[in-house]
């Protein structure tokens, strides 16, 4: 669910545009660090890049029979990290915004708060917290993708409860309406991304162990565990 | 192929200069989130639709199929105007019906005005253009593979999802969720695969970090950059001519 | 002899882009091979999917023995248990870890009991000769062994009718040679096929029937007739075979007997050289 | 007549895996077409990867006009002003969003001023005959056309050898002749031509001299001779030219002069049938 243009108030548009920034700027400062020690590694990320946008356009079944789309951001933190996922998700959503109408322009500062900025680092807390407990990799992923997932469309309802407060009840029961829309019809979506993100570690470490390994997701030595 | 972006390319518009347009649609989205919603978003709406379809000539099926999905969020997100929560309970809300009408044609004029842009700019024209900046040329560069890789990998995804349906992996729950997982990890597997033959093939042709190319010279027609402000400044006087006659009557 | 699949008056066309094709027929006949010829961007794949059930037309109607496909969920797939479809690259096809896996795709959305399945990958891996390959990874094989693999994973499905598209490209002769001799042990097993392709001199060696689409119109007959037919094929971007034109010189010159049938490889021409005289 | 590149002992083996072939030499004379040919998995790829300097031999060098490369940046960077590759697939070769900013790549590399680059990249999509298609986005052509991109991206940067891999595989047989007209064109030009393909008969009508690489070892020489070779040819999986069996076969049944060339296409075949005696 991306805020579509023209959806918030100007103010709380440019409000979450500066409140984004300094993630992304930290985002591309990294990536352009990178790139200059590797510069080979543009190709990789471009692709990585090309991955997210595809991954967020997969219908994945759900347990109430619709189908809806997976964000994504959970994957996609744990692979490419937070920072890089930052920049790769604020892509992926300015090509949402000009090729598919997905999310606006002006919106974009909000949607990148929340799908690429609160939504990688949520998920790859929860993953790496796992992991620091001694879970194995495959409850990690879930962890992280279906906070990932989940986080993400608390914080746009948090967006939106803000923009818009309840005549009655101010910000709190707007919150909940919008909550009662977007985020509780989102749980069993949470589930589905956290399932299918599982399988999809799963396939990938019997195809790609190599691109894991080098991705850090997998250590030498854990292919086959 | 994806919509919006073969409109672009097929744009009488295309040889515009993208800022010009930018500009022209700019004001437009302006005027949708700053006017006053009535009479502001409908006029600007109406204006919006006039130069997309009359003067760029958008094709009129693919502008309003676009614009259906950011226009059903909208409606979905309008919903909750209508109700209140209170202590004891859900209430309709006061004004709730005239607080969503507002929203939905603020964004109605802003989706169109953000298609206005979209559906006539390639990006082909717009990030190399962003590339030469400085600070930005690393990103932009991305952008651009990005674009490019996008295309590739979303025709394969398009092969891929067809001859999962050729193999009846549609037919069940379960078997829809074989062929989502089997998808999103081709898809992976074929990006990285993809990032490396491109690697090979650009170093064949002498890559050595930088993506440089030469950008297409677009004029920037000053007669049409005169122009680019118009509509947008015509919905402004417009909605402001209208404000003014209703607060005399 | 009636036909087991048909295209009825089909017309499509892609979105935002001009038709195709519109009202294009063709007939099928049970336990024939027939090879789909044009030039680059003539329709053959779009034709091979609409036959497959994998497009759905603007106008017309495919027909499986003289029932027309209805496009529900459940009728379709119940047409593709009898249909199935290879495309060109078999990386879209293959997206499973191992060869097995792969295979078991399509037995498994039937909903067969896990041994049932198993028995039908493991027939379907021996009629392609790769059951040796069965626990490889499918990305470490070679592009004529993932071919095989994918159209292992079509034959697991026990069509009726396969068709496959432009299966030769990317094998080498020796590939292709062998790919011939499956799907002519297929064919002997009454499977119907149906290839694209083009190459005419495969076409013409392989196929009984022959359909040329080209600029929106389709050419269907036997193959002997229409692959020497140097208009036609000239029309639509191709060439003649060789075979048919060597086997009427030769026989003009006397150097094979009119009745005999037309080489079909540079090796049988060989084979005709006359003795040197002594 | 001394060779403009060559191959001197080459040995290339991928990580992990058996050599692909050792010991490798071959020489190619300025201003000349030759054609590789052998099995998938030969080793066609990678010996022209390793001619144009895109792979690192494990042992023995690359001559271009006898100097040997070395694989320092800047050399190799001087290398490949002369020596351009062009893949199989245009998509692994294809990366800006317009045909223009594509081709502009390469004389950008070369720190070209922009008219300099401008000027080469009109003149390469002139000889490819692609110039309408110049502001195009890359994604929306079809493969023939991203194809002729590509090899006008090498074009661009004037080699003096031309390298390319497979470059009629997937093209309709019209396609492929105009892409021959383009070649003997370039060649006419003066620049030297190397290409990979399986088809025998592309490579006995168009190639000086011909080189048939299959399980480690090479075998090169004029192509009339090599292309004639059944037992070589079937060796690498390959099988004979029609061209050279039906020239033999005709000859000696006196349909064709002794001293005349090979027929190169069905349609000279057909043109030798004599007039049926009224
Ligand atoms: N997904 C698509 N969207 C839009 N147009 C398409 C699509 N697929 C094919 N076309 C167009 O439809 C026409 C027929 O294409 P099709 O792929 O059926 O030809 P083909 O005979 O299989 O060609 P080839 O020999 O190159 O495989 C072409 O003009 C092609 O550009
Ligand atoms: N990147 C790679 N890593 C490992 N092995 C490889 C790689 N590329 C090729 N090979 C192997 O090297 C051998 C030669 O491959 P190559 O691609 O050069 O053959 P080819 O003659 O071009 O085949 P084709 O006709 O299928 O294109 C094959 O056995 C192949 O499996
Ligand atoms: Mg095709
Ligand atoms: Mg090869």
């Amino acid at each position: 669910m991306h805020i579509a243009e023209g959806f918030l108030p100007p103010l709380h548009a440019a409000g979450w545009t500066v409140a984004a920034a300094p993630f992304v700027v930290h985002g591309v400062v990294r990536l352009n660090r990178q790139l200059r020690e590797n510069p080979e590694a543009k190709l990789l990320v471009g692709a990585s890049g090309a991955f997210c946008f595809v991954l967020s356009a997969l219908k994945i079944p759900s347990v109430t029979g619709s189908c809806s789309h997976p964000t994504g951001t959970g994957l996609g933190a744990i692979l490419f990290r937070p920072p890089v996922m930052t920049v790769l998700g604020t892509i992926t959503l300015l090509f949402q915004a000009l090729l598919l109408a997905h999310g606006g322009l002006t919106t974009l500062g909000a949607n990148a708060f929340s799908m690429a900025v609160v939504g990688p680092w949520a998920g790859y807390g929860a993953y790496a917290l796992v992991r620091r407990l001694g879970g194995g990799l495959l409850v990690a992923v879930f962890a992280g993708a279906f906070v990932a997932d989940l986080v993400t469309y608390c914080v746009t309802s948090a967006q939106l409860a803000l923009a818009f407060p309840d005549p009655a009840s101010g910000f709190t029961g707007a919150l909940t309406k919008f909550g009662a829309i977007f985020a509780v019809t989102q749980i069993p979506l949470a589930v589905s991304e956290g399932l299918l993100t599982v399988l999809v570690v799963r396939l990938l470490r019997s195809t790609s162990a190599a691109e894991l390994i080098r991705l850090r997701v997998l250590k030498e030595g854990q292919v086959a565990s | 192929m994806l919509a919006i972006d073969a409109a672009a390319y097929r744009s009488p518009w295309r040889r515009r200069h993208p800022a010009a347009k930018a500009v022209l649609a700019g004001a437009l989205l302006l005027c949708a989130l700053l006017l006053p919603p009535w009479p502001g978003a409908p006029v600007t709406a109406a204006i919006t639709l006039a130069v997309a379809l009359g003067w760029a000539r958008v094709p009129p099926r693919a502008f309003l199929r676009s614009a259906r999905a950011p226009l059903a969020f909208v409606v979905t997100g309008s919903l909750t105007f209508l109700v209140s929560v209170n202590a004891s309970g859900l209430a309709w809300a006061p004004g709730g019906a005239a607080r969503a009408g507002e929203v939905i044609g603020r964004c109605v004029a802003a989706v169109l005005a953000q298609l206005l842009f979209a559906m006539t700019t390639p990006l082909a024209d717009v990030l190399p253009r962003v590339a030469r900046r400085r600070g930005l040329s690393g990103l932009a560069e991305v952008a651009g593979l990005v674009y490019r890789m996008l295309s590739v990998v979303l025709e394969t995804v398009e092969a891929v999802r067809r001859a999962q349906a050729d193999r009846l992996g549609t037919l069940s729950w379960g078997a829809r969720w074989r062929s989502v997982t089997g998808l999103a990890a081709q898809v992976f597997v074929l990006s990285f695969d993809r990032a490396r033959r491109l690697e090979d093939g650009l170093s064949d042709r002498g890559y050595t970090g930088s993506l440089a190319v030469s950008v297409e010279p677009l004029p920037l027609s000053g007669r049409f950059l005169a122009l680019a402000p118009l509509p947008g400044l015509a919905a402004a006087g417009l909605t402001l001519a209208l404000t003014s006659a209703s607060a005399v009557t | 002899m009636t036909a087991v699949l048909a295209a009825d008056r089909l017309s499509y066309s892609y979105p935002g882009a001009p038709p195709v094709f519109s009202e294009l027929s063709l007939e099928v006949t049970q336990g024939t091979s027939l090879a789909v010829l044009g030039p680059n961007g003539g329709g053959k794949t779009t034709l091979l999917r609409l036959l497959c059930g994998g497009l759905r037309p603007m106008a017309g109607t495919v027909l499986l023995r003289g029932r027309p496909l209805s496009y529900g969920r459940v009728a379709l797939a119940e047409f593709r248990t009898q249909v199935q479809f290879v495309h060109q690259d078999p990386d879209d096809q293959l997206f499973a870890a191992t060869v097995r896996q792969d295979v078991s795709f399509g037995p498994l959305n039937l909903g067969l009991p896990p041994e049932a399945a198993a028995a039908r990958v493991t027939s379907a891996l021996e009629d392609m000769e790769i059951l040796p390959l069965a626990d490889q990874p499918t990305h470490l094989l070679s592009f004529g062994q993932r071919k095989r693999v994918a159209i292992a994973g079509a034959l697991a499905l026990r069509p009726v009718v396969l068709i496959l598209d432009e299966p030769t490209a990317g094998l080498d002769p020796a590939g292709t040679e062998a790919l011939l001799t499956t799907l002519e042990r297929l064919r002997a097993g009454g499977t119907t096929i149906i290839v694209s392709t083009h190459d005419v001199d495969f076409a013409h060696r392989w196929a009984d029937d022959a359909a040329i689409i080209a600029r929106g119109t389709l050419h269907a007959g036997p193959a002997d007739t229409l692959l020497t037919d140097s208009a036609l094929l000239r029309g639509a971007s191709l060439r003649p075979a060789w075979g048919p034109a060597v086997g009427r010189v030769l026989r003009a010159l006397g150097g094979l007997p009119a009745a005999a049938p037309d080489p079909r490889s540079p090796e049988e021409v060989l084979a005709l050289e006359p003795e040197p005289r002594p």
